[in-house]
């Protein structure tokens, strides 16, 4: 079911990219996008009845139901990208609003581009 | 009209999506135990070479990573080569949003900051600064690690820059942090490969897998990756908190 | 000694270290292309593994002919490009760093998200490169349409990693033809799609024109020689040794790089602005060189792609040169540009014949592998395509040549009294050195035994035993 | 001497020719001279050598006596055009570079002549059309050379497809043979024909092809239009002569379908061959342009030539390659003439000039002798080789295509008269008054060129020896000469008697001419009508509008070009149409590919 959802996620975040011509809202489309998949990555490492795969007094690693940790780092990996492309588009941004005055990508691409 | 348009096609789009999907993942239920081919195995029973042993907390000695998280194992011993990608892209984003909007013709125009915020800032910015570090130098025992230790870090600068005025002049100080703590990252590596012959290898001894001083390189990686987070996102946060006086 | 790792690490230390160091941020840029290139001769195949773990749990780095070439290849490009606008790098030393790095990294891994983490370094650091143009609505666009491709690319390979348990090249490439058709066409397609946006596929490639239409003498050649044809390698890799394809995805994939081909270079006929001719032709050599990888033919492709990638350095560093010096890259307003420039104009004209395959310079030995290996594989539309495509490529080259090298009204004997006022395009320095890259083409178009020799060492490139030519074919029964 | 030797020792003297030309390009230009005559004396001396084989890099050679032929006939020509360049020198944008692919040019079509593989032959082709491209973007007009380029690449394009089937097919790439393998694949052997003839046929300037000539001749360097037009288009015949001797398109094409007894592809071509002819003299008729007409005659001309070698006997073939000669150098001498014509009064314009026969009696001579050679009047070149194709042509009868050979040769009296009465005869314009005749530099080529001429057409033994000889190594029936005359099934032809009774002819005409000359000369400005002045006494000059009745019936000028107008817009709409759909600046419209994409392939993936 949560990778139905994330899957979900990862349209909602396409269809924004679509539909929306506010800059800030695309940026924002593509990490509900990012967002989607990194839900789905862990899913993917998802056991039923799993465990945490953390070894502790209790647990060590002869047990067959652990959590696939793989994914785990992954996400974590993805995570940071997000951040660093979310944090650079928005920068761009800024930097087209002041430079023509608008978040709206669709007003600029109409002008000449000299 | 040409929203409903869209809407139709998105529709029919995602159940396409979806079935092609079905084909290569099931979407509603889940493994009951980990495939036998797959290579977290591996990651588990901290044995690449596949002559697993058992590996019990608090008593196994010399294993292949000494870290009790496995997730941290692989982020900082298997996959630590990715790690060292992911810790450059927000180098790299931190760079790029300075270059663009961070440039010193550009001051941070605001109010001076309130009594309360001072104060509280005076108090919270050790205790954040502490478990920060607490976060990462334990990555390898439980959860944490360096991305939220480092995270940590910059919430309690970003919380004296916003209270201390003369804070904001020593942001660009974190510059030299940045590159240094990349740079340790990097010569840790180097280290690993003149030592042992490969990039990146663990040189230090991995104790029993419980310990605090268990776990090899974990924790000087993580320290190097926590303030090298911890300056890239002060860096991000406070070009962004900056204005343009003219355009 | 030569562990490939030290072309990725060498430059990312440096590149943490220039910014410690800012004042000489342009030096150290420098000593890093030179010891990566210097480095990237001396490598070996083989594989290097990081961490000391071994590969299907442990990342390791894969050097095989291929990417030997790819390496060695895009290393000096980069070097030429950085010496060649030394003067235009600015604040940007420690992005061009990371961004080598990263190329370094995409084409050596051995590892599905190895890759994907730095294709990300590549991509982000292109991201902002591209915004050296201030034209930041057309960043943005690439930077939507990259992360789109790039979340793609990643979903992928977690259905690969799904579908296998493994994210290790060899180990995927072992694993998958055990699965069916149906299980494998979303990963792949997603790969594909997330690759496509840096090869410049046709449909995901909409951001080309607005960044390498800006981009400048630095820039431009940066994006349309080193990072396109590190993609192109990074295709060739995964689409060649890693992803079986299925008879009808093969089909499709070909269809899409084929339309790649046929409308990018209609698209570059009907420019006006140099730089949008080439960077059209680009798009329409990437679909020819995905085509040709789908179709098996790497030794033919890698030849392609070095023609084609070292005469795009040439052309867009001198198509920088005109809007640095002109302001503008409209042909006809430059007509006779090259009569005060001869020796940049014959670098230009040779890198532009090449490009079109034209005889002794290496885009015919090109052309000629691309027939030869369709032909074997029993594929006769594809070389009518091809020469097609040749025609028209021909065609726009020659109409911006003549209008470059000669000034004048149509019915008027041209003069030089009609050209443009008379600047000088590039420094000495850079002149000399767009001259003996185009000597380059044409030592490698001549001779073609070394050239095969250098670039396959007598080993089949990623398995691919498709003929090829070499000089003892022609002499025949003698 | 090997010919490796002389290929090297001619590139060094082209390239010592370069930079001569660098220091001072006049030296440089009289520089080709000396090297395209080196050429042609060491070719002489190659003639011992034929049947050699050679080969260096990835160049194999073989020393054929028909690579032989059309090398020499190339070589005079270059030799006799490079007089005229260093006239020309101060014109040139780059002469240095004129000097230098003028040579390379040369030196590439040798080699062509001479391959033996077909790599080899498709490089230094590709080297001619492209040394040829840069040479006439030179002269007044960029787009010629650029119509020029697209027409040349369509051709060899389409021929390397030829060269890489053959290879496939056959495993080898010498020419020989490689073609062998196509024995018992009708088919396959059907494609290569056509592909592999087209590089000639658009160089020599077939029907759909010939959009080429009239624009390159007629804006081309007026130094390099004579080469153009009497040596270039000549390589066309080269490749029609391999797709008939070294392809054995009569034995491959044996059980094929036949018309008139020919092959049907064969008779095809010969066809374009006869629409070109047709064309070609209608084509020029029309032309107010001296070159633009001479080079609608080499259409015409390109016509016999290929139907001559195509046809592949005893008659026609030696015909065909008499013709190759015979309208080279009457060509290049036309050419030549009008350069002279344009260097002096600076226009190629007929209905500018006029009455240049009073300021240049040698040249008005030289171009009387060139034009009578090439409309096939005895007793010049052209008229032995007309005469041979047309008798080769009733011996298959092959009615339509003799048709229009005959028409060619009526319509050649109507073009070549014009350029003759509106040139050089007819009233001299007021501003042409100082004109002086050509000097003496430039006089030796004509003087040459003509000699040639008269010599083939009274003793074409000479050639014909040379024709039988390649007729022997092709392995057909080699045509006979008995002294002076030639022997052919429907009789015999006596050059030097012909000769003899024209000569007579000619001096009684010329002893009238002298004795009963009473003619006054009227300028072109002392024009009256009905006692009136004429204000516009340029349109009176009997050369505007010299053919009005005759163009007036073929008033609508051919639309080939206009074909290949149309196919240029198409393809600019197409990418137009690519760039507006796919390069769009917004990433919405990216993303909706990319959906459409995944679409597609899902669809295509489950089914």
């Amino acid at each position: 079911m949560i990778r139905l959802a994330s899957l979900l996620l990862l349209l909602i975040g396409l269809y924004g990219v679509l539909t929306t011509k506010n800059v800030i809202k695309m940026i924002i489309s593509i990490n509900i996008m990012e967002l989607g998949v990194n839900i789905f990555i862990i899913s993917v490492g998802f056991i039923t009845n799993g465990v945490a795969p953390n070894l502790t007094e209790h647990i060590d690693s002869s047990l067959s139901n652990f959590v696939d940790p793989l994914p785990q780092a992954l996400v974590l990996t993805s995570i940071v990208i997000g951040l660093g492309i979310t944090s650079l588009g928005l920068a761009f941004a800024r930097k087209m609003n002041k430079k023509y005055g608008t978040y709206d990508l669709t007003m600029i691409g109409g002008m000449k581009d000299e | 009209m040409k929203k409903v348009f869209i809407g139709i096609f998105i529709i029919a789009f995602t159940l396409m999506f979806l079935i092609a999907m079905s084909n290569s993942i099931s979407l509603f239920t889940y493994n009951e135990s980990l495939p036998e081919t797959n290579v977290s195995n591996d990651y588990i029973h901290k044995s690449v070479t596949k002559d697993s042993e058992e590996i019990i907390f608090n008593e196994t000695k010399d294993a292949e990573t000494g870290s009790a998280n496995i997730v941290t194992s692989i982020v900082v011993n298997y996959r630590s080569f990715d790690t060292l990608g992911e810790v450059t892209v927000l180098f790299l984003s931190a760079m790029g949003v300075m270059l663009l909007i961070g440039s010193s013709d550009l001051f941070m125009k605001r109010k001076k900051s309130g009594f309360i915020l001072r104060t509280a800032a005076k108090i919270l910015f050790p205790v954040l600064l502490v478990v920060g570090t607490y976060i990462f130098t334990h990555g390898h025992l439980g959860s944490g690690g360096g991305f939220p230790g480092g995270t940590m870090i910059a919430s309690s600068f970003l919380l004296l820059y916003l209270a201390d005025e003369k804070f904001v002049a020593k942001i660009e100080q974190f510059k030299t942090l940045l590159g240094s703590a990349g740079t340790l990252y990097i010569l840790i590596g180097l280290t690993g490969l003149l030592v042992g012959g490969y990039f990146l290898q663990n040189f230090l001894p991995t104790g029993t897998v419980g310990n605090l001083l268990s776990s090899g390189i974990i924790p000087v990686v993580y320290i190097s990756i926590g303030l090298k987070v911890g300056s890239e996102v002060t860096l991000i946060i406070s070009s962004f908190l900056k204005e343009e006086v003219t355009s | 000694m030569n562990n490939p790792v030290l072309l990725i690490i060498i430059p990312l230390l440096l590149a943490f270290v220039s910014v410690i160091i800012k004042k000489a941020g342009k030096w150290i840029l420098l000593l890093g292309v030179l010891i990566n290139t210097v480095l990237a001769f001396f490598i070996t195949t083989g594989e290097t593994i990081i961490g000391g773990f071994l590969p299907p749990a442990g990342i390791n780095l894969v050097v095989t002919q291929f990417t030997l070439v790819g390496v060695i290849l895009i290393n000096s490009l980069m070097l030429l490009t950085i010496i060649m606008s030394i003067d235009l790098v600015g604040k940007y030393s420690v992005i061009l760093l990371t961004a080598l790095a990263g190329i370094n990294g995409m084409l050596l891994t051995g590892d599905l998200f190895n890759l994907f983490i730095f294709m990300e370094i590549t991509v982000i650091a292109a991201y902002i490169l591209s915004a050296q143009a201030k034209k930041y609505h057309h960043t943005i666009t690439y930077l939507i349409i990259g992360s789109v491709g790039s979340t793609f690319y990643l979903l992928g390979i977690i259905l690969l990693y799904h579908l296998t348990g493994s994210l290790n090249m060899a180990d995927v490439a072992a694993k998958l033809p055990l699965l069916t058709t149906k299980e494998l066409l979303v990963p792949i397609l997603l790969i594909f799609i997330g690759i496509g946006v840096e090869v410049k596929l046709l449909p995901v490639s909409g951001w080309v024109k607005g960044v390498y239409a800006h981009a400048n003498r630095l820039i431009a050649p940066l994006f349309a020689s080193i990072i396109a044809g590190t993609a192109l390698f990074v295709f060739g890799k995964l689409f060649v040794s890693v992803l079986p394809l299925s008879d009808t995805l093969t089909m499709l994939i070909l269809v899409m790089s084929v339309m790649t081909f046929v409308f990018g270079e209609f698209a570059a006929f009907k420019q006006k602005q140099v730089k949008e001719i080439l960077l059209f032709s680009s798009i329409g050599q990437a679909g020819l060189i995905t085509a040709l990888f789908i179709s098996g033919l790497v030794y033919a492709a890698v030849i392609l792609i070095i023609s084609n990638v070292v005469s795009k350095l040439i052309m867009f560093t001198i198509a920088g040169a005109f809007t640095e010096k002109y302001q503008t890259d409209n042909y006809h307003s430059l007509s006779g540009v090259f009569v005060h420039n001869k020796i940049t104009g014959i670098a230009f004209t040779i890198a532009a014949l090449s490009m079109t395959g034209i005889p002794l310079l290496i885009g015919f030995y090109a052309k000629l592998n691309i027939l030869i290996g369709f032909f074997h594989a029993g594929n006769y539309v594809l070389p009518v395509i091809v020469l097609l495509m040749t025609i028209v490529e021909g065609a726009y080259i020659i109409k911006l040549l003549l209008a470059l090298w000669a000034p004048g009204k149509e019915g008027q004997v041209s003069l030089e009294s009609f050209a443009v006022e008379k600047k000088q395009l590039l420094s000495v320095k850079n002149t000399a050195i767009c001259l003996i890259v185009a000597l380059v083409l044409i030592v490698g178009g001549t001779l073609i035994d070394t050239t095969s020799k250098i670039v396959t060492n007598g080993q089949p490139l990623l398995g691919d035993e498709s003929p090829y030519f070499i000089i003892s074919q022609s002499k025949g029964g003698e | 001497m090997t010919f490796i030797t002389v290929l090297i020792t001619l590139l060094a003297l082209s390239v010592v020719t370069y930079l001569v030309s660098l220091i001072n390009n006049k030296l440089g230009a009289y520089f080709t001279i000396v090297t395209s005559l080196v050429t042609l004396l060491l070719l002489f001396l190659l003639k011992n050598s034929i049947g050699q084989l050679a080969s260096i890099s990835l160049f194999t050679f073989k020393l054929t006596t028909v690579g032989w032929y059309f090398s020499m006939v190339m070589v005079v020509v270059y030799f006799t055009s490079a007089f005229l360049n260093p006239f020309w020198m101060k014109k040139m944008i780059y002469p240095a570079a004129y000097n230098l692919f003028y040579l390379v040019s040369l030196i590439g079509t040798i080699g062509m002549f001479f391959a033996r593989d077909f790599i080899t032959l498709f490089i230094f082709w590709e080297t001619v059309v492209w040394t040829s491209t840069f040479i006439i973007q030179m002269g007044k007009s960029r787009k010629s050379s650029y119509v020029y380029y697209v027409v040349s690449a369509i051709g060899s394009m389409v021929t390397l497809f030829a060269m890489m089937l053959v290879y496939q097919v056959s495993g080898t790439l010498e020419i020989s043979v490689a073609f062998n393998a196509l024995t018992g694949q009708p088919v396959l052997a059907l494609i290569v024909f056509f592909t592999f003839l087209l590089a000639g046929l658009s160089k020599i300037g077939i029907f759909p092809f010939h959009v080429w000539l009239p624009m390159a001749h007629g804006s081309a360097p007026h130094t390099f239009s004579p080469v153009l037009s009497g040596g270039l288009v000549k390589m066309g015949a080269f490749i029609a002569y391999i797709s008939v001797s070294a392809f054995a398109a009569y034995e491959a094409f044996s059980s094929s379908f036949t018309i008139m007894g020919i092959p049907a592809p064969i008779y095809i071509i010969m066809v374009l061959g006869a629409i070109s002819i047709v064309v070609g003299t209608v084509m020029a008729i029309r032309q107010d342009d001296a070159k633009k007409l001479l080079a609608y005659s080499s259409v015409a001309n390109g016509g016999y030539i290929l139907i001559g070698i195509l046809l592949f006997d005893q008659l026609a073939f030696a015909g065909g390659m008499l013709h190759l000669v015979s309208h080279a150098i009457a060509s290049a001498t036309a050419f030549i003439t009008i350069a002279i014509v344009a260097h002096r009064t600076g226009t190629t314009k007929m209905s500018k000039l006029g009455g240049m026969i009073h300021k240049m009696p040698i040249t008005y001579t030289v171009y009387l002798i060139a034009i009578i050679s090439m409309a096939g009047i005895p007793p010049m070149g052209g008229f032995v080789s007309k005469w041979l194709i047309l008798q080769g042509l009733a011996d298959h009868g092959l009615l339509f295509i003799a048709a229009a050979a005959f028409f060619g040769s009526i319509g050649s009296f109507m073009y070549v008269f014009r350029p003759l009465s509106a040139v050089f005869l007819g009233q001299l314009a007021p501003k042409h008054e100082n004109v002086k005749e050509a000097s003496i530099m430039m006089q030796i080529p004509m003087y040459l060129l003509t000699i040639a001429t008269l010599l083939i057409g009274v003793f074409p033994k000479i050639i014909l020896k040379v024709i039988a000889g390649i007729q022997a190594e092709a392995g057909i029936q080699e045509i006979v000469m008995v002294g002076n005359t030639i022997v052919v099934a429907n009789g015999v032809l006596d050059t030097f008697r012909v000769f003899v009774v024209f000569g007579y002819g000619f001096l009684i005409a010329l002893v009238i001419f002298i004795l009963r000359r009473k003619s006054r000369r009227v300028t072109l400005m002392d024009t009256y009508t009905s006692a009136e002045f004429v204000h516009t006494p340029e349109l009176l000059h009997y050369s505007s509008n010299f053919y009005a009745p005759f163009e007036r019936l073929t008033k609508k000028p051919y639309p080939v070009l206009n074909l290949y107008e149309k196919v240029s817009i198409k393809i600019k709409e197409i990418g137009h149409m690519a760039e507006s759909l796919f390069s769009s600046p917004k990433p919405a419209v990216t993303i909706f590919w990319i959906i459409i994409v995944f679409a597609i392939f899902f669809l295509g993936g489950v089914l």
